[in-house]
């Protein structure tokens, strides 16, 4: 680590780099949690952010799943929103171009129901300049396979990332976002890294069920729905160390409950070069460049120079207790 | 008038009952002087750890750009869970962090027609503003405003500073007619020779008030009211069936294409459901 | 369910089943939440909860995990306390008869590092009269299996539940407590069912990490740690949902998070015919009776004449929304 | 005496500044009438849907039983986190749940001895009535009082009216003398002819104490602060390596079996660690 000694804030080093592309700073938002960065314009700067990550798209358009599509939960919500969306073609023509113009670094996250369906995304991305990394989101019950949702099955997995791969330009990073709804997480980091992940994003949201007091029914049109928030941050940052653990040059991404700078501080310390702060958005919409400028706090506090030299400080065994 | 939401720390001015509900004034800078009838503010709940992540949406009721204080806006809101019970527990100059104005607001006909504005309990709050703006285009203003019961009328009597008529019914008769919101309509509307409806209450009431408005043929602007979890367009948490100016039936997110829609826009019988036809909707699916 | 009409709290019959053993209401404690009721007999009398679940014995004395042994999290809390106790010979010479002079009913909760320990602890319950019932918690390692946690594999959890079961007299049910830590939540039920598990106890804890900010080391002795809590409510809700849905005649006792009566309906109206209270009970010691009280309340606003009739009733289709 | 904890709602009669902490008095029935000096309250924190659901525990700085508000009882406190945060917001008559008196309070000398009190920063707060029970048993009491700065001593003047002799130490030497509270200790236990130290403080600090008293072949007596998840015995996280009476070592719950220890009994340098030799240890277990 950097020699102990007073940094400035304004003295440390964020860039960091994901997966070979190098970012200005380790902050990202999470898929689904900021649209296509346009709403959270209002509140900052999109451009200012490591990358803006957008909500999963499909090849086609996508009505989503009916109401009601939120619970809150004790530190945590649980949504069923069922990846509403333009579809690739509305994304292509309106979402990329604004952040592209707007300098944002656009992280495309991409979904499909079928294998065909992904590489399809892949093709139509691939041809596409500006995009920074593809993000797959393979917690989508997979239509060919009873349903199963791909990142729960370590084969299913990497088929679809080794076919995201295959169609996507060399410079652009693929990333496979994990399930944490697994009985070994490892096995299946292993398994889309094996396939050709270039990173990892860990975690989607854990599978949650509310009902509701008045209708004696569950809450969500749904039924089931996907937990998220604080609540569930101890189990990303365990992901994201059994990982680092196992894997420690395969780059990720932290997410999962992340509300302050010292929430990012922790995944970085377990292993996550960069992270992304989801549902706390929702409470405060200026939420990732807070994060960021905390961010920069805690790591000065801590006499770190750079953000490099904090990912996986806390696997180090010389660290006196 | 600059646009676009701010996100401020308010402050507490004053937190007062009235009838079933509380009126809270916040100082909240820069919220005001944005803010256009029918557009709500957004607050967020408990301090900043709070176990409740997502922000409580009302209506704004009034909006001051400048005041003794800086400029305040002010909500009308029930008890109903966790989240208004802590804004219901608040004291003077305890801050509380407000998103706002956010929404869609009440189109204003561009002609000084007559209008009938519909509040249901606590929806009345939007109505006043409104009120406001349209006698300053020259339209006269009648009021009709319902509730369960007495004490959840809001506003009845500044009703009668701010409208031509003002008529008032609740469900127990207590106060007023007895029986629905929607009950005095068809009558007010012959009689004022109305052009316009605007509603804000419980969906059930926009849905009756469109249905009248549909068989008088008189246009109508109702301020839904959804599970929003931000507020601010991101998390599509809000939507409903609504059918856009190019036909085609959406689900729309209610916070930032809404909270007003024309009411023969929306689908009200399938809120709630995904209807045949949505764009994007699954091949075959139903509900 | 009943006819709606009016039902007075105290009119509410609470009594319940597990798996054929009655029990005069359905509130329990979970199991390491409540030792073995001694403590907590100085703020209710344990006598007037369904069962007390006693902390997990072992067949030998246990020191348990060095400390910091919890981490506050988010609406929930990281342990790793890692099973310290008497074992078997001081809890049958001590805590056990202390329960049963107190007319409290007892169920034992049992854990083992090989097949042959859990076999052990069964015959030596089997010997002892008064057990109410045996709780089988499979969340441990198997140090005959690389250390991988009974719970996690259908085979391994369904040997052990069989093992335990061919040792436990007829007439004392065999409750399988299953890890929400896994791939298929149903798949595990199904197996330790199979196995001969009269019962479930859904959940066990998530595993999680929290990192220390001032030391950048993980908090917790033990590293990893398991997460309750409020927290993870919804998680719990779903697990119990999911199984009841596959397997609606096996019983289950719900529990994960249960701070309030409202939430003990929840539980029950996903499928639980019990619930226990754990983590809670460290923020209010009298939270089991309160919980109790609460449910008694709730049922009667739902005009529920029984406790029994609110199990699965969340399941039924024909409750209107 | 009644014995065994209650839990009961307490009410905020006063929050005061102490230096850097602040001291709480809390109207509590049937906490104070149970007390005896070493033993501690357990605050639940927040309201009923507080993220934080753990107690925080407080030693009982002063206990009455009846008062003009009923019985009451008194905690001094730093602000650490968010628990004691939110603390040291609490307004007058706001409410706290309060379980306690908890632990195994201090353990009184059978002989009018002289004893010497070493409190290091809060710590201090449950001398006081130590100091009381050890006079009216017609102990010699004497004081040592340390903190790391002058603004973290608690008790310096009140120890004055207290004991029959104070020492004050201070790290940064901002007020009395510099260095550690057991520097004078020696001097202090040869002076005095004490055969008793009572000790509450920083961990480093006890170990440090326990360390004197062996030497100088004195009795000790020192109150522990582990984190605690329950405070009540049922969770196990509160323990330390401590030898029993039977000579065996156990990792032994401090919240029930402590907080106060015989300095003699405790492995201070294995505290996070599961020592060899521990009952139930697993064999070859070191650290
Ligand atoms: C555009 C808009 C304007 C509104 N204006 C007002 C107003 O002027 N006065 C007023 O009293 N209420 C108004 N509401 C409803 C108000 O937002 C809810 O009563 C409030 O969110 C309930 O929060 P709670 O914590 O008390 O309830 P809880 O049930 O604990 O809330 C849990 C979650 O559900 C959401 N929720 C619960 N009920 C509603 C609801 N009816 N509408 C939307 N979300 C809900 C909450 O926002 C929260 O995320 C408005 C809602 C919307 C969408
Ligand atoms: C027997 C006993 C007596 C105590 N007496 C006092 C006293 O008189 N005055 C005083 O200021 N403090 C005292 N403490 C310490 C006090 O309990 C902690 O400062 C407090 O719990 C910190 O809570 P927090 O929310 O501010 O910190 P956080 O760090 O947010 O707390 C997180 C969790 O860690 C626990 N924790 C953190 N620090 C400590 C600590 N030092 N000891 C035990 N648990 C901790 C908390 O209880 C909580 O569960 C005592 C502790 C014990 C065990
Ligand atoms: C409303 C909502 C929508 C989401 N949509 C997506 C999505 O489209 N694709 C995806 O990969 N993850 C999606 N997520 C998961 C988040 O990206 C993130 O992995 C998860 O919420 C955990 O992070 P958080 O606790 O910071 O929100 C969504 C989460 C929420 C709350
Ligand atoms: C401190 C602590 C100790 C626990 N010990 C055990 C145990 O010995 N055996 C067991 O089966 N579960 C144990 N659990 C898990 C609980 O019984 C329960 O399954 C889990 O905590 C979820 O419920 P809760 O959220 O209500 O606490 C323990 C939990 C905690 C918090
Ligand atoms: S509330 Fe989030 S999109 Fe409308
Ligand atoms: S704090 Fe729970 S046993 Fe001591």
């Amino acid at each position: 680590m950097s020699v102990p000694g007073p940094v400035l804030p304004s003295e440390v080093d964020l860039t960091t780099s994901l997966a070979g592309v190098s970012l200005p700073n380790p902050v990202l938002t999470a898929s689904g949690c900021a649209a296509a960065g346009r709403e959270l314009d209002q509140f900052f700067d999109v451009a200012d952010l490591g990358a803006v990550v957008t909500k999963s798209i499909m090849l086609d358009p996508r009505s989503g799943r009916p109401t009601p599509r939120m619970a809150e939960t004790p530190s945590g919500m649980l949504n069923s929103i069922g990846l509403q969306g333009p579809g690739i073609d509305g994304f292509l023509a309106s979402d990329l171009p604004w952040l592209l113009r707007r300098r944002a670094r656009p992280v495309v996250s991409i979904a499909g129901s079928t294998l065909g369906e992904y590489a399809e995304l892949a093709r139509r991305l691939g041809n596409t300049p500006g995009v920074t990394a593809v993000e797959v989101n393979i917690s989508c019950p997979n239509l060919e396979n009873r349903g199963l949702v791909f990142a729960c099955d370590r084969h299913q997995a990497a088929r679809v990332i080794s076919a995201v791969r295959r169609d996507t330009p060399r410079g652009v990073p693929v990333l496979a976002k994990l399930s944490p709804d697994v009985t070994n997480i490892v096995d299946i980091a292993e398994s889309v890294v094996d396939a050709g992940a270039d990173g990892l994003v860990m975690i989607n949201t854990l599978l949650g069920i509310s009902i509701d007091p008045e209708t004696m029914r569950p809450v969500l049109g749904g039924v089931t729905g996907g937990l998220s928030g604080p609540a569930i941050r101890p189990v990303a940052v365990r992901c994201v160390w059994q990982v680092h653990q196992a894997m420690p040059d395969v780059p990720i991404v932290g997410v999962g409950g992340i509300r302050t700078g010292a929430d990012a501080l922790e995944f970085m310390l377990a292993g996550a070069s960069a992270v992304q702060v989801g549902t706390v958005i929702f409470n405060d919409p200026s939420a990732p460049t807070r994060v960021l400028e905390e961010l920069r706090v805690e790591l000065a506090a801590r006499s770190f120079k750079a953000a490099r030299e904090a990912v996986g400080f806390a696997h180090r065994g010389d660290v006196p207790r | 008038m600059t646009s676009g939401p701010v996100q401020v720390t308010g402050r507490v001015l004053s937190l007062k009952r009235a009838g079933a509900y509380h009126h809270l004034t916040l100082v909240a800078e820069g919220v005001a002087e944005r803010t256009h009838p029918g557009q709500f503010v957004a607050l967020a709940v408990g301090d900043r750890n709070s176990p409740m992540l997502l922000r409580r949406a009302f209506s704004i009721y009034r909006a001051r750009p400048s005041g003794a204080y800086g400029g305040s806006v002010e909500v009308v809101f029930a008890v109903h869970g966790a989240g208004t019970a802590w804004l219901s527990q608040l004291r003077q100059h305890d801050e509380v962090d407000v998103v706002g104005p956010l929404g869609h607001p009440f189109a204003l006909p561009k002609q000084p027609v007559s209008c009938v504005l519909v509040g249901g309990g606590y929806g009345s709050a939007p109505l006043f503003g409104l009120a406001d703006r349209l006698k300053e285009r020259g339209c006269a203003v009648h009021m009709v405003l319902g509730a369960a019961t007495g004490d959840r009328l809001f506003g009845a009597l500044e009703a009668k500073r701010s409208a031509r008529s003002v008529t008032v019914t609740t469900d127990d008769g207590s106060v007023g007619i007895e029986g629905l919101v929607t009950d005095p309509l068809p009558d007010l509307l012959g009689r004022t020779g109305s052009e316009v409806i605007y509603a804000c209450g419980p969906m059930a009431m926009l849905r009756a008030v469109s249905a009248v408005s549909a068989e008088y043929g008189v246009w109508s602007q109702c301020a839904v009211e959804e599970s929003m979890a931000c507020g601010i367009g991101v998390c599509m948490t809000c939507v409903l069936p609504v059918v856009g100016d190019d036909g085609i039936l959406r689900l729309t997110r209610s916070c930032v294409e809404g909270p007003v829609f024309g009411g023969d826009r929306v689908l009200w019988d399938a809120v709630g459901t995904v209807p045949e036809g949505t764009w994007g909707a699954p091949a075959g699916a139903g509900h």
